[in-house]
């Protein structure tokens, strides 16, 4: 029924970065809420967005910059929860290209993924003053396909990776990390929220609904404590629901374990100091912000504070 | 059957071609690895390697040939590699297994048919409209054309999530892109093929005074039963890469189209490969289904003679 | 009642192309421009309504109206993007695989053999999802347009080769004795008899060929591109939920499309006006 | 050779067939008129056309290539339409009488539909009319006896030799009860054994039912030896350039074709066709 | 009606064919068998064939359908191989005299390339053996004017009527010097007024040049017009059952086939027709 039902949309395909809401799935957590949820999984051609504003899904995962700029387009989401509290995003290098600080970039190729996901990347080089449209001076971008071979291929002098799934994969393909250097968005202060939970601002005027998140919440969050204090377990649990088949074990328990390190600082309330540092880095932008004004009712805590007590 | 010599004659060319081919393709790789394993290699680093084709530094380390055939992320893997991982899935699995490419077969088989169902139907009715009547020959007909030069994979995912937000999920979305893909052939097909009637069979039904459900029945339908199959040919593949294209935007789960996709992502290749050529077997399966069932109705309706 | 009014608009369009089309006029070329071009409009006039009556969100569906304003204002960006992916992907695969599987046919058609073994075998690759080999070309040959014509040069291969196939098998048991009762030899004959008895059938290949490869290079922009094309734009403005760039993309994908098989059309008419289907 | 009174004397019941002939008139065409309207300008395909054909007459069409026998014929089973003139077929137009089943109409060429057998093409007109499945097997069987074509219904017609298929497309003209047969070149193109041997079995058709016949040919012997009457048009604009009544008996062996008489026809209807011929082939 | 006779008084220049056609034997056939191996068994096509044709000779075949008129035809232009016994053209073998443009070849239809020009047709053979621009040119002016088709060599042959077309056909055969003219039933898809109209043209033709002409036809008086010898064929296995050479003479108006040694010969050709031919049509 309407007051039970969930249904959340991820950005991705199945796998740990979304452990804790398979956790709550398979260990009952919403079930004891009383919810009955449905999981979605994402893929390379999913809005986020989009399927919520079709009424596809009640919640969606997206990236804070993404779902800033779907308000200003005119889609009012709301950020109910923030389970991670630390951003996994960065930029990994070839070592021997000689890239050693952000100014080195100048006259590089660079991978970004875009769909949505090229707004911290823009932000961040457009703070830097370096421009994105190739040339001596500036980076030259290219559109990131779904795999670390523009890499390995040397077609790239870096590409993005998340600390949980891409980095790994580089390893994975035999490079020892002493061959790469990595640029943290964390760490260049570049950060924005990652993986946050949204939905659509009319609804949070129904009590129903309300009181429906809440519960989605609070199981949640249990979820993902529960994953990072088990992460094989977790790990064994995103296995047990990848349908491919294809996704192997020892990939999934480094992805939570590296997850783990992102969610840990959360308790799912969002930090409002980070949504501004969030905000702050994308009205920096330059001649092209990725918005052009201070969002108004972009977060709530509503959700939150009635979850979390 | 006369067929077979040839046809493993081109197919031995062309395992031979890719054979060459694989040293070259994954030398670069493979001497990074081998360097690493601190293996020689010449020149010795990725950068000078840089410098050189794949071919070129291939002849310079000769000893490194045999491991770009067993390089675990290969750019082109070797055939047995693609064989070796098409036996693991498809026969060394249980059918039920999410492992087993007979089951993500089975997930991408489903929503084809029904999509082939529906495009085929679509796309008789059209031809019917369209040779039937002046108006919908001389509207429908352009844009039928220009709704092909559409990208199609830019249209999923709003078809996806325009069904979605109606309550539909989970076969119909896929079967409606695969039935976009299939219902043009069919249309070009039908409307040359009920159209094919020469003036003289027109005609002798005119001096029967018969109707045109008879005429249809009786002349048309039958007159394009070889146009009828050449189409369905064409749209039972057109339909199945439409259901793989379809499997991205729908979430990739399952599926010929997810395995190729999360493959490429989690770093093995093989398993795209794997996907790719189990996909092409398939839509070589049903084309070859199709001529079968082509060559019995024809056979019956004597039109088979030669 | 919008509703109602969308209906009324339809039913006036149709109206009007039955009038047309049952008209004293209706094998007029204008007049066979003007009934698509109406019932296109009505489409888009409903369209329009629709979306505008009941109100729908523009990250859903965006109106024509819209679209068509992004059209005007992003001309320099969509001929920047038209340009790299039609221009460099789809016309230089196009035309590699256009000679590719024309010479493969010529070759095959030397002997019962060769035709026996290449044509499965090419059908078996036509059936290579583009979801699949996409990835792969971008691997091997780059983001850039290189790979993008490969993948078109793959998709377009087949048809082109199997029509052109067919069309130089399509000589009668006379034309060729005729050629016989004369001593000429291979050469004379393909060039004299046989490759212009194959016309109709290598543009109807060339026709099929010319929307696949609009779609290859297009959705190939999909698994890695760089900063320019009407994929990267498709599918960034997607991301962004700029969904009137998406359609005003998908429009000039569309005209360029229609414009490309129109032109096939049109060489086709000249070429073989000799056809009984041209005249 | 026999002449023509020697053949007259073999004839055993010439009153019956006689009778028929002198019946009243089926089709009556006046001064028909019909422009074709083509892209090169408007072709007048007939002109001032005026016939009158008997009931049980069999009259032959003959002239020149494009002169307008096909579209005359087609005319008469209302597949074309006259842009002037009148054109009645037993008093009603020829539209009405299609609708009565009027017409049994054999093509130039046989035109059987090749994914039926032999028996299906002769059903066809009688799955169309409504004729129920009993009544379907008799009438199959009875046609394809008339034209020595039984144990052929189960065969396709590419298994036919071209005269088969003839036969069969006749058959099947003659499966319902048409009172008016219009056949338009049958025997074009086979060779002349066999087609003395179908003429001579369409004449004996002929004088067992009661039918109307209308028959197109290029061959002169051909018109001469079956028709009670051959019309021979000549083209641009097609029009009626001369009405021959045959007087040869009703009863015609092959040897008639050396009889004087029958080569004094000939020769009216060689020089009325070579006067509408123009020399431009 | 004119007598034989009195034909042959107005024949003004007999001597010149009748030493061309005593000439020596261009083709000899000796014991030609060939079967054909088909799905559905061996088709002995050809049995024990003896046949030799002189030099200027105008031979035609003819026999009932199937009885493999077209395939001797194809074995004389080495279009196809006997199975056994011997054929010999200007005592080389058929392939080689091909080679060596022996054969003008016309066949039953038309069969003019669709993209090319009524010139650019009758050109084919010539740019294939090589011919100059010039000498080109001049020639398919020269044949044009033989066949009455001067003006329309920039035509397409849609664009002409049937007749013409069959003439271009033939046009392209005399463009070259062929020694040897083939033709399998040329005529065979034209009305009666203009097949007379090409017979004529086509003994004009023969009497000025001095080709040796091999004919098939179904018609009997066609044959007969024509031929100085008519070789009658039967089926099953095919082979020779006559071979009648023509009293005619030479210059024959188309009067004389109302003569009655026309009619002597037709009446031959139709019982070896009927003899040869089994009555399954
Ligand atoms: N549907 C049509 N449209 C235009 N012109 C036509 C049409 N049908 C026939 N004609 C023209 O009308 C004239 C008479 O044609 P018709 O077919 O009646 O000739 P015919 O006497 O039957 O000739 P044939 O002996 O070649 O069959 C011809 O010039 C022909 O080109
Ligand atoms: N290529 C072939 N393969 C098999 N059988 C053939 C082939 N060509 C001819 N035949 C058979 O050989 C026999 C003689 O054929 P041919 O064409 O010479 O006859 P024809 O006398 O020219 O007959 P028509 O008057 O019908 O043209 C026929 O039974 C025919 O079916
Ligand atoms: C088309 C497309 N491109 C990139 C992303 C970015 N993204 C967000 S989460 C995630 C998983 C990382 O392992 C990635 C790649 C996307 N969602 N869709
Ligand atoms: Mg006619
Ligand atoms: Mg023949």
């Amino acid at each position: 029924d309407e007051a039970n039902e969930v249904t959340l949309q991820l950005q991705w395909v199945t796998q740990a970065q979304f452990a804790g809401y398979y956790v709550a799935l398979d260990k009952g957590f919403y079930e004891a809420e009383g919810l009955d949820v449905t999981v979605l999984a994402g893929g390379p051609d999913i809005a986020p967005p989009q399927v919520l504003a079709g009424g596809g899904a009640d919640a969606m995962l997206n990236w804070m910059p993404s779902a800033l700029a779907a308000r200003e387009k005119g889609l009012p989401v709301v950020n109910i929860a923030q389970p991670y509290k630390t951003s996994g995003l960065m930029l990994t290098c070839w070592k021997d290209t000689g890239i050693t600080s952000v100014e080195d970039f100048k006259g590089r190729t660079i991978g970004v993924w875009f769909f949505g996901n090229e707004y911290p990347f823009l932000s961040w080089m457009s703070q830097e003053g370096i421009s994105t449209d190739g040339g001596e001076d500036g980076v030259t971008v290219l559109k990131q396909g779904f795999n670390v071979d523009p890499l390995l291929n040397r077609e790239a002098d870096c590409i993005s990776t998340m600390t949980y799934n891409e980095y790994g994969q580089v390893l994975d393909a035999g490079v020892n990390p002493e061959e790469l250097i990595t640029f943290k968005y964390e760490e260049q202060g570049v950060a924005t929220l990652e993986d946050g939970i949204y939905v659509l601002e009319d609804n949070l005027d129904d009590p129903v609904f309300v009181d429906k998140m809440v519960r989605f919440v609070r199981a949640s969050m249990e979820g993902w404590k529960y994953a990072e204090a088990n992460p094989e377990e977790a790990a064994n649990i995103v296995l047990d629901n990848d349908e491919t088949g294809a996704q192997n074990e020892a990939a999934q328990v480094r992805m939570m374990t590296e997850v783990g390190k992102l969610t840990a600082g959360s308790n799912g309330a969002l930090d409002v100091a980070d949504y501004e540092r969030t905000v702050a880095t994308l009205l920096a932008g330059g001649s092209d912000p990725v918005i052009s004004m201070e969002p108004e009712g972009a977060w709530t805590h509503a959700i939150t504070d009635a979850a979390l007590n | 059957m006369k067929s077979i010599l040839p046809v493993l004659t081109v197919i031995s060319a062309i395992l031979l071609f890719w054979v060459v081919c694989v040293p070259p393709m994954n030398m670069h790789l493979v001497a990074d690895q081998a360097q690493r394993d601190d293996l020689v290699v010449t020149p010795d680093t990725p950068a000078a390697r840089q410098e050189f084709s794949g071919a070129g530094l291939a002849l310079r380390n000769a000893h490194l040939i045999p491991l770009t055939y067993t390089f675990v992320r290969p750019r082109l893997p070797s055939p047995h590699q693609v064989a070796g991982e098409m036996y693991r899935t498809i026969i060394g699995q249980k059918i039920t297994s999410k492992r087993s490419l007979v089951y993500h077969g089975w997930v991408t088989l489903a929503p084809t048919l029904l999509g082939f169902l529906i495009g085929t139907s679509l796309g008789i009715l059209l031809a019917v409209g369209i040779v039937y009547s002046r108006v919908m020959d001389k509207s429908v007909m352009p844009w039928a054309i220009v709704s092909q030069t559409i990208p199609i994979l830019a249209l999923a995912p709003m078809i996806i999530v325009v069904l979605g937000s109606m309550g539909i999920q989970g076969l119909f979305p896929k079967s409606i892109i695969a039935a976009y893909l299939s219902f043009f052939p069919v249309v070009v097909g039908m409307v040359k093929g009920l159209r094919s009637p020469d003036a003289m069979q027109l005609d002798l039904l005119r001096t029967y005074n018969a109707s045109k459900s008879q005429g249809f029945w009786a002349l048309r339908l039958p007159a394009s039963a070889p146009y009828l199959f050449a189409s369905l040919k064409i749209g039972i593949s057109a339909s199945l890469v439409g259901t793989i294209v379809a499997e991205l935007p729908t979430g990739a789960k399952a599926g010929f189209g997810a395995r190729m996709l999360v493959g490429d992502q989690y770093g093995q290749p093989l398993v795209s490969w794997a996907a790719l050529f189990a996909a092409a077997l398939t839509a070589a399966a049903l084309v070859g289904l199709f001529s079968v069932i082509e060559r019995i109705t024809l056979k019956r309706m004597g039109m088979a003679a030669t | 009642m919008i509703i109602l009014y969308a209906i009324a608009i339809w039913a006036a369009g149709w109206w009007l192309n039955v009038k047309l089309a049952k008209g004293a006029q209706s094998d007029h070329p204008i007049v066979k421009i003007l009934i698509p071009a109406i019932f296109g409009i009505t489409v888009i006039l409903v369209w329009e309504l629709l979306v505008r009556g009941f109100d729908v969100n523009p990250v859903i569906l965006p109106a024509p109206s819209s679209i068509g304003a992004r059209l005007l204002v992003e001309g320099p960006r969509l001929w920047a993007d038209f340009h790299q992916t039609i221009i460099k992907g789809a016309m230089t695969g196009y035309v590699i695989g256009g000679i590719a599987a024309f010479g493969v046919a010529v070759l095959a058609d030397r002997s019962d053999f060769l035709t026996r073994g290449i044509l499965p075998v090419g059908g078996f690759m036509a059936a290579l999802p583009i979801v699949g080999t996409a990835p792969i070309f971008v691997k091997w040959l780059g983001s850039d347009w290189e790979s993008k014509a490969a993948v078109v040069a793959v998709m377009v291969f087949f048809p082109i080769l199997v029509n052109t196939v067919a069309g130089l098998k399509d000589t009668s048991a006379m034309q060729r004795d005729l050629m016989r009762t004369y001593g000429a030899g291979y050469w004379p004959t393909l060039f004299k008899l046989r490759l212009p008895a194959a016309m109709p059938f290598i543009f109807n290949g060339l026709k099929i060929a010319t929307t696949l490869a609009l779609i290859g290079a297009i959705v190939a922009e999909f698994f890695g591109s760089p900063t320019v094309g009407m994929g990267f734009r498709i599918s960034t403005s997607f991301g962004q939920l700029a969904l009137d760039m998406v359609w005003a993309e998908i429009v000039v994908a569309a005209l360029a499309g229609s414009a490309f098989y129109g032109a096939m059309t049109l060489i086709e008419k000249r070429m073989t006006f000799w056809h009984p289907s041209q005249r | 050779m026999p002449t023509v009174a020697e053949l007259a004397a073999k004839q055993l019941t010439p009153g019956s067939r006689a009778a028929a002939a002198s019946g009243a008139t089926v089709i009556t065409a006046r001064n028909l008129d019909l422009t074709f309207q083509t892209n090169d300008g408007p072709i007048h395909a007939l002109k001032n056309v005026d016939l009158d054909i008997g009931k049980g007459e069999f009259v032959s069409f003959i002239g020149p290539s494009g002169c307008g026998k096909t579209t005359f014929l087609r005319c008469i089973a209302g597949l074309e339409t006259p842009t002037a003139g009148d054109i009645s077929v037993n008093g009603m137009t020829p539209d009405e009488a299609r609708r009565a089943r009027a017409y049994g109409y054999v093509f130039q060429a046989a035109g059987l539909y090749p994914w039926r057998t032999i028996g299906g093409n002769i059903r066809l007109p009688l799955e169309i009319m409504g004729f129920d499945k009993a009544e379907q097997a008799k009438r199959i069987e009875r046609v394809l006896d008339l034209v020595d074509l039984n144990g052929f219904d189960r065969k396709f017609p590419w298994q036919l030799s071209g005269g088969m298929q003839q036969r069969a497309s006749i058959a099947r003209a003659l499966a319902f009860d048409a009172d008016i047969l219009l056949m338009d070149e049958p025997f074009g193109a086979l060779d002349e054994i066999v087609r003395d041997h179908l003429n001579e079995q369409l004449l004996k058709l002929w004088a067992r039912t009661e039918k109307t016949i209308g028959f197109v040919t290029h061959s002169i012997p051909e018109a001469v030896y079956l028709s009670t009457k051959i019309v021979v048009m000549s083209p641009r604009p097609g029009r009626i350039s001369d009405v021959i009544d045959s007087p040869l008996p009703r009863e015609r062996p092959l040897e008639i074709r050396d009889s004087p008489e029958f080569i004094e026809i000939a020769h009216r209807v060689r020089d009325g066709l070579r006067a509408g011929h123009s020399d431009d082939v």
